[in-house]
């Protein structure tokens, strides 16, 4: 329900907003959670658990949340599993229970059966194979929370990059504190300040009932931090909503955004990201990220209206909310009695069960008794009564014995509709944890307190279990001093005391309860998983005793809330199991996210189009205006064929191949890689990293190279030309490029480094226009009038420079065709020019453009190798029958030459590369089918196989082992067709090369 | 032989120029403008390891100053010479003086060389308040505090190499290659809408 | 995601600027053919691979393109030093 | 003997009339033992189990430095599949499948090993030729699997990316119908049990520190708890093994890296199989529990941490984003990572050492959860004997000096 006449900070009363929920219509205000409107409406159940469906209520009123699990929306916007405490309300908000605790639901129709399931039931049972796979998909239905979503995400998210001096997480009395305490004592420092709530405040807002001090404290410094964030270019960014979720080294911190809308971006509204992942690079972190209470264990602990202290407290406080009319508060430490306080002061019904005895009492105990607040100290909840709802308690006195707690009496029963309970307080570390650090047990706390010393990160306010907040802005005060003094702000750094009392509120002098209780059924540890003490329990008798094994074992902390509210408590009662210290047992590992990351957060914008740069080539308007198809070559777009209208692929390709070999064609080769390569020791150079010889090659001229890795494998191929003596300019494949570059700069800088050699990528600067046919050489003449391009004058394999329609260019005379072919290189700005220019010079000879694939074949007919194709990492030159690019005589050990001689390369039945020639001229074969031999096995396999429209035959390469000695035998190539069954097609073994033997082409007609 | 060749007249065309709006701008808006200069174009001088001898070169054919690590020198004529890398400058200058440099370039002594990249890159000149807030989306650099007034930045806008100038009118140049200005431009574009 | 100094640019940049390239300090033998396979393989294949502080390549691939030497914990990922070619080496690793 | 896992059992301890026992005993070291296993992680724990199951050698201590299953056998994304290219990696890894096919009813002990098959996508002609291949080779070899289409794959996954205008468009993929997942904490558990019940000690928190090696031989092991004596010592330490072979004076041919991995929040079933491209650097399943267990690839430094950089995850849930545009708004719940020791050639090291009586089980890399029990079933049968088991001669740590690699790396990316 909601209280009248109460005054809320956050709740807007003025503006009402409707919703729905579970197909139900509600109304809250603008500044409600979903939890709290729901709260307000008298909403108490909201999901069902995990494993045995039981309906449960609101625990938590944050991110801790273990039950209260939501999807929201549909279509493109449906999210799953949200918290509902997590959910800012919004008008038109529609939301189901991720199970829905109204109706039917197997798990909990199976309740006799559930002592039968305890932790690790699956392991033990459905042993038999066939008998698991025919019950898993049925027990898979029954597993997870909401449903997955069913559309893409209609919107977007964002990544920014932030550079600050500190970094603050958290901002409560301490976040606030700090990061006021470093702006006033710096003129230049970047503060940034992220809390994951939509308000600066944190738990104080808890105290403004009790305490007007807080109240104006609040106030006054929030004032002064707007101060510093309103002027032109300030020093201070302030992200509110936003959690610091991921901790990586070198204090990078990933903080996610929600928008200020939160979950309710509406179509068209807005073109904002609905979050942006803010990608923080800190030299100086301040975590102040605070505590999460936990709750008191006892049985059937998980009814509806068991919740947590603190969350009571801010339900009533924050939104003017409270689930109960008759309220019980227990714990172990003082943080119920200044609940119990505030609900007393709205009037309302409660009582304070204290486990502690009594004597000694703080102010705040006295403050409450003094109210007339019935209080029992000494006693401890056995067990809540109730269906579905608490409905009242059963207690009973205890007694601390040496370490120990005791029962002590008989049992008694109270009523009760609503029961809040704190165990005391978890800190906030996991962040701290993400990136190597580790926890430590205070006892004085009775919490797992970060690792003390940490470079260039302090830790301040609750989070290091201070609880009175005037305390935690001494301590907070203090770390910022650290902060300047270790970025060198201040030579010296002034540290105040804190009150004697700075542990009050963490005065669990004692963290567990009585065994008897823990030995009881249905003590819920991990209420999203339904982990209970006896899980824990049965884990460690069977011998899972170690931590991560009892979390393993039985799932506890696996869930959404990763354990925020019951791991700690596991641990304790591991600890009890085990009969050692909790600091033996130590804490799981903390790892991201602390709360959800959506996936769509993660990429941000690098999604679509945007996930990898699709590169493009200067002549690329104009492959699309052609209607050209594509193919991907690492992040290149090539053409890949031009169909004209109706053609498939064949046949473009047909025509495209047959244009080549009987007139002219035309080809973008621009984006195979280019080095330039300069310097006196150039050719020394390109001698040691391919494996020919270099030094003779004379300027004006170009030669084929290979080039291996160290262990003797081909890695890349391409033509390298001559400029002058200290000139080069090397061609790679257009995937190998970025990769050669880099290998070679290692080679020169890290063991070459007395060479006198440069290189830069040149790949870039350069379109290249192939013009490539027997009647190129009479396109170049009408292009280009500065080049003699006569047969003897310009020979294969030389180079030009001259002037191409107008633009200089440098023409290489080389083929990968086998025809008589150019190269015209330009300065890419000029590329789309010169290439329409051809297109328009070449008309007369019907000159072709074509793609990739004519490429390919065209290539093929030569018996021309790609590297990546017909090599796979593991073939070396002599593999591909290509010895006779080994120079013998070179002083210098060329890469992957010493390879060469180990005993593995230079075995017999090694994959080496042949032809095949189909017995029937039609038959294609398939590129990855294998070769058998006559048991069946494979040896070999076909890697490229093309028809040939010139040969008009089929035509193939293949890795076939010992193959260079099988010439001319007939082996089988096995197809493997799923419906038809095995096929063998007999196939001849001959050289990779197929048209033109003799190589009289490249000269072209004449 | 052919007319039709002699008489053309040789078109120049960036890859950004088609994603340009009408006016030239890849982005024009409030407080955030980024156009293409064309005018600028780029030379890459590779230097020796002797530094002092450098240094000479540098003043003696160009009358510049040999730039320090990440920053940029500048001389009469408005030429700005770019630190790359400890042997690598990039000359950035007018591009119809591109003859005149060559000429001049000729002179460079051994150890030294030249890579005419004028047609690698494309040059994006961004102004205005937003600029940073566009570029943070994409770039891990800290701009806002440390590319400060003649800083030169080699590094990446989403997973594109570029390298960053800020000119001594305090506008960011930022080159581009330009097999990356699609989608360096599709990023920006994008981006911009939520600024 | 580390912030590494390169030693070119003497500023700390976004690991996403630089590549890994392996293990530091393993030299190409200066006369390949006279290694016996063992040598040979011992130098193509095999790393220390060391658990502790490391001396490591990288190279600032989006940056100056240069290489350089960074010593590294694998185990905390802290690096302690960095350096360019010759600074150090395997006889002085510091 | 230990009581039986089966409904009898749980019945009886669901009313309260039986205790189970300690599936994972705690025992004491002994100061010697016949073979000495080092590491914890599913392959040592199924090679003790196959010594003593098979080989007749009980007397055996599997000695961890952590909790057993706390390795990459703990934190891995559970793909098992069989189809390999190489003739030699894929024997091995089908005579693993053939025991995992029978392996819950061997150990009396559900590891829910599940045939959900596995689709590896292709998204580039070469992609698709380089799938040919590795089919053609699969069936010739008697392995299951098949080429699909983009059609077929929209068939049995609705709800993947098939547009053709997608960065990386999936062309087609190689399905294996009998690979799938099972459940990885249950397999080092699965083993642990069986094998202690076989009378092998497991000890857990026990770190060896260093190898006593005499004239060439070994003599046993220095560890957290005190020295242990054996004449054969396993090493099957994963991520730790070159730090492993040190202590015996050896150095290994691998490098560690992070590997990382990720869920997202358990939701109801909707991808009832398991993805996975190499080319976008990702892979997905949905396990029984609802989340979406997801795959990224390495990190390229070395590292013992067991975690990784943000952008190899960032990147990672993209790609899944490519195939998946649906799980936009499903959330990341969890992300860690693995040490994995990665070999040159991307296959395994099984070999016995140049130090008598030690013998190496490494170099897995990404993907030897899959091979578990194959991997102990060889690696047992190569330390009883002291000879290589014949599934294992190939992976003899000596090819990287005869240069007799198996490369499953296949072609880097083809390059024209
Ligand atoms: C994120 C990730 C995803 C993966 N996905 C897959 C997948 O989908 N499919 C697949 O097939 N494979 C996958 N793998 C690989 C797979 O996990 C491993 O190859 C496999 O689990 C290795 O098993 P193991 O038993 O050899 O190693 P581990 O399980 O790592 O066991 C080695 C054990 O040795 C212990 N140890 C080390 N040093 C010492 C010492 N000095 N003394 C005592 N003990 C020591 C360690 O603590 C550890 O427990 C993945 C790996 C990771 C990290
Ligand atoms: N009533 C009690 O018993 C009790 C006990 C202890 C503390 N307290 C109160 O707690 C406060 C302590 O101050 P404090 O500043 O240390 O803690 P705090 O809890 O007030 O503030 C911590 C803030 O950090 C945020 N946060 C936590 N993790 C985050 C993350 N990863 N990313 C972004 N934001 C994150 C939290 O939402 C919270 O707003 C005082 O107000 C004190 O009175 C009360
Ligand atoms: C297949 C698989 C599924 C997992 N599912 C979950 C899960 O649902 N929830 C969860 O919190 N962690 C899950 N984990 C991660 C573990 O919690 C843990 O992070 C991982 O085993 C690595 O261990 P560490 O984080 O303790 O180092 C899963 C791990 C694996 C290997
Ligand atoms: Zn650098």
């Amino acid at each position: 329900m909601r209280l009248k006449n109460h005054k809320s900070d956050f709740i807007d009363q003025s503006e009402a907003l409707s919703f729905i929920f579970n197909n139900k219509s509600y109304k809250g205000y603008k500044g409600d959670t979903l939890a709290s409107a729901l709260i307000a409406n008298d909403v108490l159940f909201f999901a069902r658990s995990f494993k045995y469906g039981r309906k449960r209520g609101l625990m938590g009123s944050g991110v801790e949340e273990p039950n209260a699990l939501v999807s929201l929306e549909i279509g493109g916007r449906y999210t799953p599993n949200l918290k509902a405490t997590e959910v800012m309300l919004y008008d038109g908000l529609s939301a189901v229970s991720s199970s829905n605790p109204n109706s039917i639901d197997f798990r909990a129709l199976i309740k006799p059966l559930h002592r039968f399931m305890p932790a690790g039931f699956y392991y033990k049972t459905f042993i038999k194979q066939k008998v698991w796979a025919m019950v898993e998909d049925s027990l898979r239905s029954i597993a997870g929370f909401s449903k997955a979503p069913t559309e893409k995400d209609e919107d977007v998210y964002d990544h920014i990059f932030h550079h600050t001096e500190v970094l603050v997480v958290g901002g409560g009395v301490a976040g606030i504190t700090a990061a006021l305490e470093v702006l006033n004592n710096s003129k230049t420092t970047r503060v940034i300040l992220v809390d994951e709530r939509a308000h600066l405040g944190g738990e104080l807002f808890n105290e403004f009932q009790s305490d007007d001090t807080a109240i104006s404290w609040h106030h006054d410094n929030l004032s002064k931090l707007l101060e510093f964030k309103n002027v032109a270019n300030s020093r201070l960014k302030i992200f509110s909503r936003s959690t610091a979720y991921a901790w990586y080294d070198h204090n990078y911190i990933e903080v996610l955004q929600t928008n200020a809308t939160g979950e309710s971006l509406i179509s068209g509204v807005t073109q904002a990201a609905r979050k942006v992942l803010h990608k923080i690079r800190a030299k100086e972190v301040i975590l102040a990220t605070g505590a999460h209470e936990r709750p008191m264990l006892f049985e059937t602990n998980d009814l509806a209206n068991i919740m947590l202290s603190q969350s009571v407290r801010r339900y009533l406080n924050e939104f003017g909310v409270i689930s109960g009319k008759d309220v019980v508060l227990y714990g172990n430490n003082d943080s119920i009695y200044s609940t119990a306080i505030d609900i007393k002061n709205n009037a309302i019904n409660c009582k304070v069960i204290d486990i502690r005895p009594s004597g000694g009492e703080s102010e705040t105990v006295l403050k409450a008794k003094k109210l007339g607040i019935e209080v029992l100290q000494g006693y401890a909840v056995l067990k809540a009564h109730g269906t579905n709802l608490v409905k009242g308690i059963e207690i009973s006195s205890v007694e601390l014995q040496g370490k120990k707690w005791r029962l002590t009496g008989p049992s008694k029963r109270l009523n009760c509709d609503l029961l809040a309970s704190s165990g005391g307080f978890n800190p906030v570390v996991h962040l701290d944890c993400h990136c190597g650090a580790k926890t430590f047990f205070d006892e004085d706390s009775q919490a797992f307190l970060p690792q003390k010393v940490r470079k260039n990160r302090q830790v301040c306010g609750s989070i290091s279990a201070i609880g009175f907040w005037k305390d935690v802005v001494i301590d907070a005060k203090n770390k910022a001093q650290l902060i300047l003094l270790s970025l060198g702000e201040i030579k010296k750094s002034t540290q105040d005391s804190m009150s004697k009392n700075y542990l009050d509120y963490y005065n669990a002098s004692q963290f567990f309860v009585p065994i008897e209780i823990l030995n009881r059924p249905k003590v819920f540890i991990d209420m999203q998983n339904d982990v209970t003490t006896l899980d824990v329990a049965l884990a460690i008798r069977e011998g899972y005793r170690s931590i991560e094994h009892i979390k393993r074992y039985t799932a506890m902390g696996f869930g959404t809330d990763q354990g925020k509210t019951g791991n700690i408590n596991g641990i304790a009662v591991a600890a009890q199991f085990l009969d050692v210290p909790l600091s033996e047992v130590g804490t799981t590992t903390f790892r991201p996210a602390y709360t959800g990351v959506d996936f769509g957060a993660m990429a941000g914008r690098e999604v679509g189009g945007f996930f990898d740069p699709q590169r493009y080539t200067t002549i690329h308007d104009s492959h699309l205006e052609s209607g050209a198809e594509f193919e991907v070559v690492g992040q290149w777009y090539r053409p890949w064929y031009y169909p004209k209208s109706g053609e498939d692929i064949h046949q473009a390709v047909n025509r495209e191949c047959l244009a080549v070999r009987t007139s002219l064609g035309m080809m973008d080769a621009s984006t195979l890689g280019k080095i330039d390569v300069q310097g006196k020791d150039s050719r020394e150079f390109l001698s040691r990293v391919y494996t020919n010889a270099w030094m003779k090659l004379a300027p004006g001229s170009c030669r084929y190279g290979l080039m291996c890795n160290e262990k003797g494998m081909i890695i890349d191929d391409g033509v390298s030309t001559c400029i002058n003596d200290n000139h080069f300019i090397m061609t790679t494949t257009t995937g190998g490029a970025a990769s050669v570059y880099s290998a070679l700069e290692m080679w020169l800088q890290t063991e070459w480094s007395d060479l006198d050699v440069h290189l830069s990528s040149v790949t870039d600067q350069f379109a290249t226009v192939a013009v490539v046919g027997p009647n190129a050489r009479n396109l170049m003449k009408v292009l280009c009038h500065d080049i003699d391009f006569e047969r003897d004058n310009f020979k294969f394999m030389q180079w030009r420079p001259g002037t191409v329609c107008g633009v200089q260019a440098r023409v290489m005379r080389i083929s990968f065709s086998g025809e008589l072919a150019y190269e015209i290189n330009i300065e890419a700005n000029y590329g789309r020019y010169i290439w329409d220019e051809v297109a328009l010079a070449g008309k007369p000879w019907n000159i072709t453009p074509y793609g990739t694939e004519s490429m390919h074949v065209l290539r093929a007919e030569k018996g021309y190798i790609i590297v990546g194709q017909d090599t796979d990492g593991s073939m070396t030159p002599m593999d591909v029958n290509m010895k006779w690019i080994l120079a013998k005589d070179k002083p210098f050990s060329y890469i992957g030459r010493r390879s060469f001689s180990i005993s593995a390369l230079n075995s017999d039945d090694r994959f080496q590369l042949v032809g095949l020639l189909t017995k029937d001229a039609h038959v294609v074969l398939p590129e990855g089918s294998h070769i058998i031999n006559n048991k069946g096995g494979s040896i070999g396999y076909v890697t490229s196989s093309y028809f040939s429209p010139i040969l008009r035959r089929s035509i193939a390469m293949a890795q076939l082992k010992g193959g260079l000695s099988k010439m001319t035998e007939i082996v089988l190539v096995k197809i493997v067709q799923e419906k038809q069954g095995l096929k063998e097609i007999p196939c001849e073994v001959s050289r990779s090369v197929f048209y033109d033997i003799e190589g009289e082409k490249v000269d072209g007609n004449e | 032989m052919s007319s039709l060749v002699e008489n053309n007249v040789v078109e120049f065309r960036t890859t950004f120029q088609p994603v340009l709006d009408q006016d030239g701008f890849l982005i024009n808006q409030d407080d955030l403008v980024c156009r293409e200069i064309t005018d600028l174009s780029l030379m890459v001088i590779r230097t020796s390891k002797d530094h002092k001898k450098n240094a000479i070169t540098i003043k003696d054919i160009f009358n510049a100053k040999l730039p320090e690590s990440l920053s940029a020198s500048l001389n009469d004529n408005g030429d700005n010479f770019l630190w790359i890398s400890p042997d690598e400058i990039w000359l950035l200058h007018n591009r119809n003086n591109k003859d005149q440099l060559l000429e001049k370039l000729k002179s460079l002594p051994k150890g030294m060389s030249t890579i005419d990249s004028s047609g690698a890159y494309g040059i994006l000149e961004f102004s205005g308040n937003n600029v940073d807030a566009l570029l943070s989306r994409w770039m891990s650099y800290d701009l806002e505090g440390s590319l400060t007034i003649g800083k030169v930045v080699s590094t990446t806008c989403g997973q594109a190499p570029v390298c960053v100038y800020r000119n001594i009118q305090g506008n960011l140049l930022m080159m581009v290659r330009h097999s990356f200005s699609h989608y360096v431009a599709g990023l920006l574009k994008d981006s911009a809408k939520r600024i | 995601m580390f912030l590494i100094v390169c030693p070119y640019c003497k500023e700390s940049r976004d690991q996403n600027e630089f590549s890994p390239a392996g293990e530091a300090f393993i030299a190409r033998p200066q006369n390949p053919e006279e290694l016996s396979d063992d040598e040979w393989s011992d130098y193509v294949f095999y790393r220390t691979n060391h658990k502790g502080d490391h001396w490591e390549q990288w190279v600032h691939t989006n940056g100056c393109r240069k290489y350089f030497l960074v010593k590294r914990s694998t185990i905390s990922h802290e690096i302690l030093e960095v350096a360019a070619f010759g600074e150090v080496t395997s006889e002085n690793p510091s | 003997m230990q009581k039986k896992y089966s409904w009898y059992s749980l019945l009886k301890a669901g009313l309260g009339n039986q205790e189970w026992d300690q599936a994972i005993p705690l025992v004491k070291p002994k100061s010697k033992y016949d073979v000495i296993i080092i590491g914890g992680g599913g392959h040592g724990l199924a090679t003790a189990y196959y010594l003593a199951k098979e080989c007749g050698i009980t007397n055996v201590a599997v000695l961890e430095k952590g909790y057993i299953g706390g390795g990459n056998t703990g934190r891995n994304t559970t793909i098992i599949r069989s189809n390999y290219l190489r003739d030699e990696a894929s024997s091995l890894y089908e005579h693993s499948m053939r025991l995992w096919e029978g392996l819950s009813e061997d150990l009396n002990f559900n590891v829910m090993f599940s045939q959900r098959g596995v689709y590896n996508l292709g998204h580039t002609l070469q992609d698709m030729r380089d799938i040919e291949r590795r089919v053609n080779a699969n069936v010739l070899n008697g392995v299951d699997a098949v080429v699909v289409d983009h059609k077929e794959i929209k068939e049995q996954i609705p709800i993947i990316n098939t547009s053709k205008n997608a960065r990386y468009p999936i062309m087609g993929a190689s399905f294996q119908a009998r690979a799938g997942v099972a459940r990885h904490d249950g397999v080092a558990w699965g083993f642990a049990r069986a094998a202690s019940n076989l009378g092998v000690d497991i000890i857990q928190n026990c770190e060896v520190i260093d190898i006593e090696v005499e004239e060439g031989k070994v003599k046993g092991v220095k560890t957290t708890l005190g020295d242990i004596m054996a004449d054969r010592v396993g090493c099957v330490s994963a991520g730790h093994s070159s730090v492993v072979a040190k202590m015996a004076g050896l150095r290994l041919p691998v490098e560690s890296h992070p590997l990382q991995a990720f869920v997202s929040e358990a939701m109801k079933p909707i991808l009832h199989t398991v993805v996975m491209s190499n080319a976008v650097h990702g892979y997905v399943s949905q396990s029984d529990k609802g989340d979406l267990v997801i795959g990224a690839g390495i990190d390229g430094y070395n590292s013992y941490a067991q975690r990784g950089s943000a952008k190899i995850v960032e990147h990672c849930a993209a790609a899944i984003l490519e195939l998946f545009p649906i799980f936009s708004r499903v959330r990341m719940n969890r992300q860690w990572g693995g040490i994995v020791d990665v070999c040159p050639d991307a296959c395994p090291v099984i070999s016995p050492t140049k130090v008598e009586g030690l013998y190496f089980n490494c170099g897995w890399g990404t993907g030897g959860f899959k091979a578990t029990p194959g991997s102990g079933n060889v690696f047992a049968h190569t330390i009883a004997q002291d000879k290589q088991h014949e599934l294992a001669v190939p992976f003899h740590i000596d090819r990287f000096t005869s240069g007799a690699l198996i490369d499953e790396h296949g072609a880097a990316g083809v390059a024209h």
